[in-house]
């Protein structure tokens, strides 16, 4: 009947086509992600490429310098104070952080976006109590309530990990918070009450797929800062215990002999600040490539 | 530095109270030292004690020591010193209920009585033969008006004192200016050189060594080794490295306190962990020093510290093989916990991994530790014990094994044992008896006695010192070259 | 009509750099304005009004690339002109209108300083006479109790206050030449129909040229003394409003005018013109008649350079393979 | 006049409560107030009215998006309220205004089509895809867009998919909140001639939603007029085009710029004071800007005053306020 | 306004007792902090008759309640460790972080804002992307680690600078630019993101075509409305800054209110810490509050609602 000779072709890319390609196109964001992507092979692959046993100490060889300061290409980036081999270390560190950084950005996703969603989406006296709740959470000073979680329940891996789950939720809840109250005035979300749909059905498949993208770029930024915060609280020496070879605890390790052999605090910041610095990156490009004003 | 007569030292900790009863800390120890003075003096070179404070002394009976007082000493504050400051001081830190921190230090005075102007007469609760030692040492004398209007925390501001300087300012945790007291007596410390001493609180060892680097440092101590090596290599600075009383050891759980079934209450894997460190490794590579393998629970100047007692040598497969007698033949996972000295401990928990012992490192605070211990939820710990530089065994092997509640032995042979050593008058019997009792702690390995430690005194060249094997930094022996 | 045109454009074209390669946004429109006359720009949303004001107005940002034969301002090249001199014509000799009352004033100041600025950048006055003649204006744009708005900020006033402010200030300095880019689009109908009237009158009242801009074809018939019909980026029409309206000549004018119910005159209930399709991309090279695949005229000719035919002797233009805009039978459809 | 409307307000209105400000106080905001309204099969009632002037507020509490604060919404004569939700939205479809926010953007355009069948649980998927295919062809999309995702498509393909999925369902009414407005006039007329022929084919009943009286004109049989919260005016189209009766009416009618060269702009005669919904002026809401203004008029607020197919809402029309004040 | 200050001072004063609630609790679950009184040498009934001195024997919500009540009062008890009022410990040691916040950020304003106004108005330009690039890279430094760089490279290599300590305005400038790096990259970004979106507005259009110099439009129209987020930012920095402080007071032996907080959960001084983790929530709830009410009267809307 109406059907009008409609010139238009759509020939245009999808959305996800859209990003994907604006992702590959993103200088600050492919740099990121290769680094990152190398890092987490590292990580995956610790076993084989180590050259020694990170753990294994040999208090005869203490503090052997690296091989560009003169060391030997047995262990190439020289050894720790207990004659620990220090790339092996900082092979098997980079599992430490890139696990702690993903498993707390996880948790604190999980509550911050639910806080989030739930105050965007409801409004009113739940988001009024979110809100309160995010204000109460931002007051708290987090290295120092973090420390003094660690100290009263023993640093390990998991208390690390668990505090910094329930403190980082924060910037989730603002964020989806806002992208959420952003959705919900679009019309569409309308259409579908409109049409029937149930609460859990809109949030789930309506308002999520929506502000994914905000999560994502939140999640890397997250993650970054939790894997900065647990080298802190190593550094002060109440986060991930030795032997285990955070770099943060390498750091605060190599800081006693930092006026002689600067080295032994040079090259795991240095790693942790590439780490970090990947992340940043990529999350910088992920905002950068899904903000609105590139949306069409 | 020279030029104004000024000597700088850091401290590492913050000091809680300059008041030396209200702190259990080394630096309080040296400002005591500094600003108050003791009945007796014990010579750090001979051991030999001598009067200060009180020129004579006398045990009147088994529990009663009388003391003629040195006359025309006066305070700081321009009071003079008489038997009143002894009996009030005495009796004021003897009384449980003010609360002093270092309770073992005089919890073995009954009270004083005052004879006349200067004399006095301290009682004991019980025979206490080392209470000589403890007079010299930590018990110094206050000034009684002074003390009883400001009281501890007063004393911990503007402290007030006879010794050889005087604290002109106090910013609690932080900063301490002392003075020269030019009004000191002759005593057993002589006169101090210095005009001035001024302490600041520098908590990383890095920065103090980069402030004395660029001069803003005169003298620091408690260097560790590798630093101190690398400084002394560097020529610019004297190095003096001096043992202390320190003592690093195991304690393991042997009465299965924190777990009837746990690997320790098991002689073997005690036998086993003693067999697993490498002592002289240790002793050598990281502590460094004057610091030396330790195999008794005590440190070997201590009066009573018999060293005869059986020694376990490094031997990692003898180590594994108990394993396995033990039950054990994969080794087991187990808490580890460790309070100071992260290195070492790391350096322990490694060896321990090595021989199939995995252990689930755990660096807590003293206090949280001391608190786990005392509930008797320990397993293993790796401990250190300074003594309070009491030369006594008393100061180390019974206050561990007497059955309180950091004893994770709890054996009743021992405890006997100890308990005629500590009470009596005849060294003799004292020393028979340390030895039985250290020797049945040494056989059931019921600790992992390791180390003792060193200090390292690190100061410019301008800089005279000599430092004593108590881990005591002496300021009026301290001089200008 | 034997006065100079207080405005001359000649093949003024507008390029700007995308990702998919050069935007054509608009490319060669020419035109004349004279005194105390009104054009009215009418096209389709993206069709390059907007930039073409801006243009006019060297307001364009940095990235877009303005050329053209000739670009006269009353004597002034704008093509040429400084910056300082550009700043002494804006605001001063042309002003701007803009679309969006909401968000066209400065949220952080109050009407009055924002309308006294507009004189004191231009005039030496004293900051006094500045507020007077704000008052004045805003009495002239219909806004009772004007002393008192002065020291209201924006947010506290309605959307056709803050035309009239926005009008207010664009006459400060009494223009020659006065730019409005859809000044009622977002207003309400009747506010528009006030907004207009007051546009109209003052321009009658100063002899101020006038373009308006708008996509709104009732707008431009009641306002225009020439009207310019503006497609993708051309001027596909232009001429006399009465010979616009009366005789469309280019398809797209007439599909327009087509597309729009009239009460009245279109049947109620009945199916409306349409023109099917949408607009071309103008990324690229864009040749031929930009229409010609939306033009129930078109031809293969289309597809070549248009020629531009001049109607009525002379004031009606039209850009088209067509000579009156029909397509006569020996001509192959497209 | 419908006798046996289709859909029917009683009395209903709307109270919001707006802060204003961060931390202002809040102040009660009558969107709606006290409207009744009858809407008979087949009918389309065109709703016109300056902006604020609650006509969207209306749109959801028909789609029972908003619940009234008072009065009732009547489907075939039960309430709304009382009526499930879901069974309520097979039978009423929302069209709206901009058709760059009402499709999801994440979803394709087959996804969305769907989504009401999917949500009801009708047919399964190989249905449910032949459905969309029809459905597409109807509103004039090619079949293949159904792969597509909106930012794909242009204003009025999008609006074609937002008409596509409000009629899946096979609703009776379908409520259009201005759903041209955003359009250009070219796709506007192909929208508009969609409506009209969709109408035609199924018999439904709009309520279409315009501040463009040229449109309501063309789409509408009735036309209610709204200012602020109240319907001022309801009649037949061709009546109130021809003599509107309120003088509000009667402003938005000379508004109306026809494309007449030489006519110029008219003079509305309507004062410039825009009413602030959160304090309305008293007596008839509309008296600080009518031109024929009566002194009853700022105290006594007017009553409908039925018409032969409508009602006005005008002291105009009724003397006993002028008798009673004199 | 009056109105709005009153409702963002309740708001204001219910987080403050939330988070000392929460402080309270948390910490009463540390353990028993009567060990820590009794120091090294302490028996089993010292500890006791501590336990019961202090009154940790009663209910939680009884000794939170008292030491609310004495905390209204400025009483945060006694330090277990220095044995003196937390009060006067705390209120010492504050002016150090204090300047040291307050040095912070000002570095973080001075050298943020002038390079954010600048990439922002040559988007693209190599400044820009020098001035974005600092910013991830200032985000992923660690401030310990550049802390510890700092001082090799001044103190230690050149000399210039005093590594430790607070007797003079030298001794802050390392910690000052390690404490405001880190707030850096998000009031650049801000002060950018802000400028962009001001400068694409149509109101900065409207003032050009009113013919007013470029100056006048980036600092006049532009800066006046992009600065208003910026202000609670750096609020909201300086007020995780004095939290931050932390690090920063531990490396440069700083006695500041952080290296007191560090320290004192070391030794388990509980009082210390509870009162720490308040005050240091109090500075954030006091900035936010300040910038809000700052923000309200810099923006007309909210300044006349
Ligand atoms: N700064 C810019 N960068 C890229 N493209 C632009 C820019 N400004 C305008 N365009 C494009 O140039 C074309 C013409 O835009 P313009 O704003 O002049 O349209 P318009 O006719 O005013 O439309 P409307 O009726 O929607 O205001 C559009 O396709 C638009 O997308
Ligand atoms: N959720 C809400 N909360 C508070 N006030 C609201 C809400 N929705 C609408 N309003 C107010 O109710 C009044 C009517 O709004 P509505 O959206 O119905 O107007 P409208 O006639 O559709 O206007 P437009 O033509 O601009 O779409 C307005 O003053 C509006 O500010
Ligand atoms: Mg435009
Ligand atoms: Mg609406």
């Amino acid at each position: 009947m109406t059907a009008l000779p409609d010139a238009a072709e759509i020939t245009g890319p999808t959305p996800g086509q859209q990003l994907r390609k604006r992702m590959f196109g993103h200088q600050g964001f492919m740099i990121g992600a290769v680094f990152l992507v190398l890092l987490v092979l590292v990580a995956i692959f610790a076993p084989v490429l180590a050259p020694h046993d990170p753990y294994a100490q040999s208090l005869g060889d203490r503090m052997l310098r690296p091989v560009f300061m003169d060391g030997t290409w047995d262990h190439p980036l020289g050894t720790d104070h207990l004659g620990r081999d220090y790339l092996s270390r900082l092979i098997y560190g980079a599992r430490i952080s890139l696990l702690i950084g993903a498993v707390a950005a996880l948790i604190s996703g999980l509550i911050g976006t639910a806080l989030g969603v739930a105050a965007g989406y409801f409004g009113g006296r739940v988001d009024a109590v979110v809100t309160f709740l995010i204000n109460v959470r931002l007051a708290m000073p987090v290295v120092l309530v973090a420390l003094a979680v660690v100290a009263i329940l023993g640093g390990s891996l998991n208390v690390v990990i668990g505090v910094l789950g329930l403190l980082l939720w924060d910037r989730f809840a603002v964020v989806m918070r806002a992208s959420t109250l952003q959705i919900r005035g679009r019309e569409f979300v309308a259409a579908a009450r409109a049409i029937g749909c149930s609460t859990p059905r809109i949030l789930l498949s309506e308002i999520l797929p929506n502000i994914f993208n905000n999560l994502i770029v939140v999640v890397t930024l997250e993650m970054a800062h939790a894997i900065l915060l647990e080298a802190a609280l190593s550094f002060l020496g109440l986060g991930v215990q030795p032997p285990n070879p955070s770099w943060g605890l390498m750091v605060s390790e190599g800081k006693n002999m930092m006026l002689f052999e600067p080295w032994l605090v040079l090259i795991p910041g240095a790693v942790l600040f590439v780490l970090v610095l990947a992340i940043n990156l990529m999350g910088d490009g992920l905002r950068d490539v899904t903000a609105p004003e590139n949306r069409n | 530095d020279k030029a104004s007569d000024t000597l700088r030292v850091a401290f590492t900790k913050e000091l809680e109270s300059v008041d030396s009863y209200f702190n259990s800390a080394r630096e309080g120890v040296v400002l005591q030292r500094a600003i108050w003075d003791g009945l007796l003096y014990s010579d750090p070179a001979t051991g030999e004690y001598k009067g200060n404070l009180a020129t004579e002394w006398e045990w009147v009976d088994d529990t009663t020591l009388e003391l003629k007082l040195r006359e025309g000493v006066k305070f700081h504050d321009g009071s003079d010193f008489t038997a009143d400051d002894v009996v009030y001081t005495v009796n004021f830190v003897a009384d449980e209920a003010n609360g002093v921190v270092t309770q073992r230090n005089v919890n073995w005075m009954d009270h004083a009585e005052k004879v006349d102007d200067y004399t006095v007469r301290i009682v004991t609760k019980e025979p206490f033969p080392a209470a000589i030692e403890y007079l010299s040492g930590p018990v110094s004398m206050y000034p009684s008006d002074y003390y009883e209007e400001v009281g501890p925390s007063g004393m911990g501001l503007e402290p007030v004192g006879t010794g050889p300087y005087k604290a002109v300012s106090v910013e609690p945790g932080k900063h301490f200016v002392l003075e020269r007291n030019e009004d000191y007596f002759d005593g057993p410390k002589g006169q101090p050189a210095i005009a001035k001493i001024d302490v600041r609180t520098i908590p990383d060892v890095n920065t103090q060594m980069a402030e004395i680097f660029s001069g803003q440092l005169d003298l620091i101590w408690q260097v560790p080794s590798d630093q101190a090596e690398r400084m002394a290599e560097m020529g610019q600075f004297t190095v003096a490295n001096e043992s202390t009383m320190r003592v690093g050891y195991l304690a393991m759980d042997a009465a299965g306190r924190s777990d009837p079934e746990n690997p320790f209450t098991k002689l073997e894997v005690r036998q086993a962990v003693n067999h697993a460190i490498d002592r002289e490794t240790i002793v050598n590579e990281l502590l460094k020093g004057k610091s030396t393998p330790i195999h008794t629970a005590c440190f070997p100047s201590q009066f009573g510290c018999v060293q005869d007692v059986t020694e376990y040598e490094y031997d990692p497969e003898k180590a594994k093989e108990l394993l396995a007698e033990a039950g054990y033949p994969d080794g087991f996972t187990t808490e580890f916990y460790a309070y100071r000295d992260r290195e070492y401990a790391e350096a322990i928990a490694s060896y321990l991994n090595a021989v199939g012992i995995e252990t689930d490192f755990k660096m807590l605070q003293y206090s949280a530790l001391r608190d786990l211990n005392m509930k008797g939820e320990v397993p293993i710990s790796f401990q250190t014990w300074g003594s309070f530089s009491i030369n006594d065994a008393s100061a180390m092997v019974s206050q561990f094994f007497k059955h309180g509640e950091l004893d994770d032995a709890r054996d009743d042979e021992v405890l006997a044992e100890l308990d005629i050593a500590d009470s009596s008058i005849d060294p003799e019997t004292r020393i028979e008896h340390y030895g039985i009792a250290l020797q049945r702690i040494a056989d059931q390995a019921y600790w992992a006695p390791l180390f003792s430690y060193n200090t390292n005194y690190v100061f410019t060249k301008e800089v005279a010192y000599t430092p004593t094997p108590d881990e005591v930094l002496r300021f009026h022996t301290a001089a200008w070259n | 009509m034997t006065e100079d045109p207080i405005l001359s454009v000649r093949g003024l074209t507008l390029e700007i750099p995308t990702a998919g390669g050069m935007l054509h946004a608009v490319r060669g429109i020419d035109f004349d304005l004279n005194r105390g006359e009104t054009l009215c720009i009418v096209g389709e949303s993206g069709s390059g009004k907007s930039l073409t004001s801006l243009a006019l107005m060297s307001l364009l940002g940095t990235k877009i690339q303005r050329s053209a034969t000739r670009m006269d301002f009353d004597g002034t090249d704008l093509l040429k002109a400084s910056r300082k001199q550009l700043r002494h014509l804006r605001g001063a000799r042309m002003s701007m209108i803009f679309q969006e009352p909401m968000t066209s004033l400065n949220p952080a100041y109050t009407i009055g300083d924002q309308l006294a600025e507009t004189l004191l950048l231009h005039r030496k006055v004293s900051r006094a006479q500045a507020r007077a003649r704000a008052v004045e204006l805003l009495e002239k744009v219909g806004i009772t109790a004007a002393e008192s708005r002065l020291s209201q900020f924006p947010h506290q006033l309605s959307g056709g206050l803050r035309q009239r402010v926005m009008i207010a200030m664009a006459l400060m300095c009494e223009p020659e030449l006065i730019i409005a880019d859809e000044p009622t689009t977002a207003l309400d109908v009747t506010i528009q129909a006030q907004i207009l009237r007051l546009l109209v009158d003052l321009q009658r009242e100063m002899n101020m040229a006038m373009i308006l801009i708008t996509h709104d074809l009732g707008v431009v018939a009641r306002v225009a003394d020439k009207v310019a019909v503006m497609y993708a980026g051309e001027l596909v029409e232009t001429g006399p409003a009465e010979a616009i309206f009366r005789q469309p000549a280019h398809p797209y004018t007439r599909g327009l005018i087509n597309c729009i119910p009239v009460p009245g005159r279109t049947q109620r209930g009945a199916r409306l013109g349409t023109i099917p399709g949408i607009v071309p991309s103008l990324v690229g090279d864009v040749t031929g008649c930009p229409f010609r695949g939306r033009c129930d005229q078109a031809v293969e000719a289309c597809a070549s350079a248009i020629p531009l035919h001049q109607l009525d002797g002379g004031a009606h233009e039209l850009r088209c393979v067509h000579p009156d805009g029909y397509r006569h039978s020996q001509e192959v459809p497209a | 006049m419908t006798d046996n409307p289709v859909l029917e307000l009683k009395n209903v209105s709307k109270t919001y409560t707006v802060k204003q400000g961060l931390f202002g106080k809040p102040r009660p905001l009558r969107a709606i107030n006290d409207v009744s309204l009858k809407l008979g099969r087949g009918e389309v009632l065109g709703l016109v009215g300056e902006s604020g002037c609650g006509k969207s507020t209306l749109a959801k509490i028909l789609l029972g998006l908003e619940a009234p604060t008072e009065g009732q919404v009547l489907v075939d004569g039960q309430t709304l309220a009382g009526q499930d939700r879901i069974a309520l939205s097979r039978r009423i479809q929302p069209i709206f205004q901009d058709p760059y926010s009402s499709l999801n953007p994440r979803k394709s355009i087959e996804d969305i089509v769907s989504l009401p069948l999917r949500v009801h649980q009708i047919g399964d998927s190989a249905s449910r895809q032949k459905k969309v295919r029809e459905m597409l062809d109807i509103v004039g999309l090619p079949v293949r867009v159904a792969r597509s995702y909106p930012n794909q498509m242009s204003g009025g393909q999008r609006q074609r998919v937002a008409i596509a999925r409000a009629l899946i369902m096979n609703p009776e009414i379908v409520i259009c909140d201005e759903p041209t407005s955003a359009l250009d006039v070219s796709v506007q007329s192909q929208i508009l001639n969609l409506l009209g022929d969709l109408r035609q084919e199924f018999g439904l009943t709009y309520l279409f939603i315009s501040h463009n009286l040229a449109v309501v004109e063309h789409l509408a049989t009735r036309v209610a007029v709204m200012y602020l919260g109240r319907i001022v005016e309801e009649a037949g189209v061709a009546r109130l085009f021809e003599e509107a009766r309120h003088p509000y009416s009667r402003a938005l009618l000379e508004s109306v710029l026809t494309p007449d060269p030489g006519l110029g702009v008219p003079d509305t005669q309507l004062g410039a004071a825009y009413p602030n919904p959160i304090s309305p002026p008293s007596g008839c809401a509309f008296h600080p800007r009518c031109a024929k203004v009566m002194p009853h008029c700022s105290q006594i607020a007017p009553t409908p005053i039925a018409t032969p197919d409508g009602h006005v809402e005008c002291h105009l029309y009724d003397d006993t306020p002028a008798r009673a004040a004199s | 306004m009056l109105r709005f200050i009153l409702k963002r001072l309740g708001l204001a004063l219910l987080v403050a007792l939330t988070v000392s609630f929460i402080s309270f609790s948390l910490l009463f679950l540390a353990g028993d902090p009567a060990i820590a009184i009794a120091g090294e040498s302490a028996n089993a009934e010292d500890i006791q008759s501590i336990r019961e001195l202090y009154g940790f024997d009663r209910p939680m919500l009884v000794q939170y309640a008292d030491w609310l009540w004495n905390a209204l009062r400025f009483d945060f008890g006694q330090s277990y460790y220095f044995k003196l009022p937390v009060a006067d410990l705390i209120a010492e040691r504050l002016s150090v972080t204090m300047t040291l916040g307050v040095c912070g950020i000002l570095f973080a304003l001075f050298t943020a804002v002038p390079l954010g106004v600048i990439a922002a108005i040559r988007p693209n330009s190599l400044i820009d992307r020098i001035a974005l690039f600092l910013s991830v890279a200032g985000q992923a430094m660690p401030s310990f680690w550049f802390g510890l760089i700092l001082i090799v490279i001044f103190a230690i290599q050149l000399g210039w600078l005093p590594a430790s300590g607070a007797s003079s305005w030298q001794h802050f400038i390392m910690p000052t630019v390690v404490l405001g790096y880190y707030a850096m990259p998000a009031i650049m970004r801000l002060t950018r993101a802000g400028m962009l979106e001001v400068l694409s507005a149509d109101y900065i259009r409207t003032a050009r075509a009113k013919g007013a110099p470029e100056g006048r439009v980036l600092f006049k129209h532009a800066l006046r409305n992009a600065i208003i987020p910026v202000v609670s930012l750096a609020a909201v920095q300086m007020g995780f800054m004095l939290g931050g402080s932390i690090v920063v007071e531990s490396i440069f032996a700083l006695h500041g209110a952080g290296y007191l907080a560090w320290e004192s959960i070391g030794r388990n001084d509980l009082p210390t810490v509870q009162a720490l983790i308040l005050v240091f929530a109090l500075f954030y709830i006091v900035f936010t509050f300040l910038a809000d009410v700052l923000n309200a009267w810099l923006d007309p809307r909210m300044r006349s609602s």
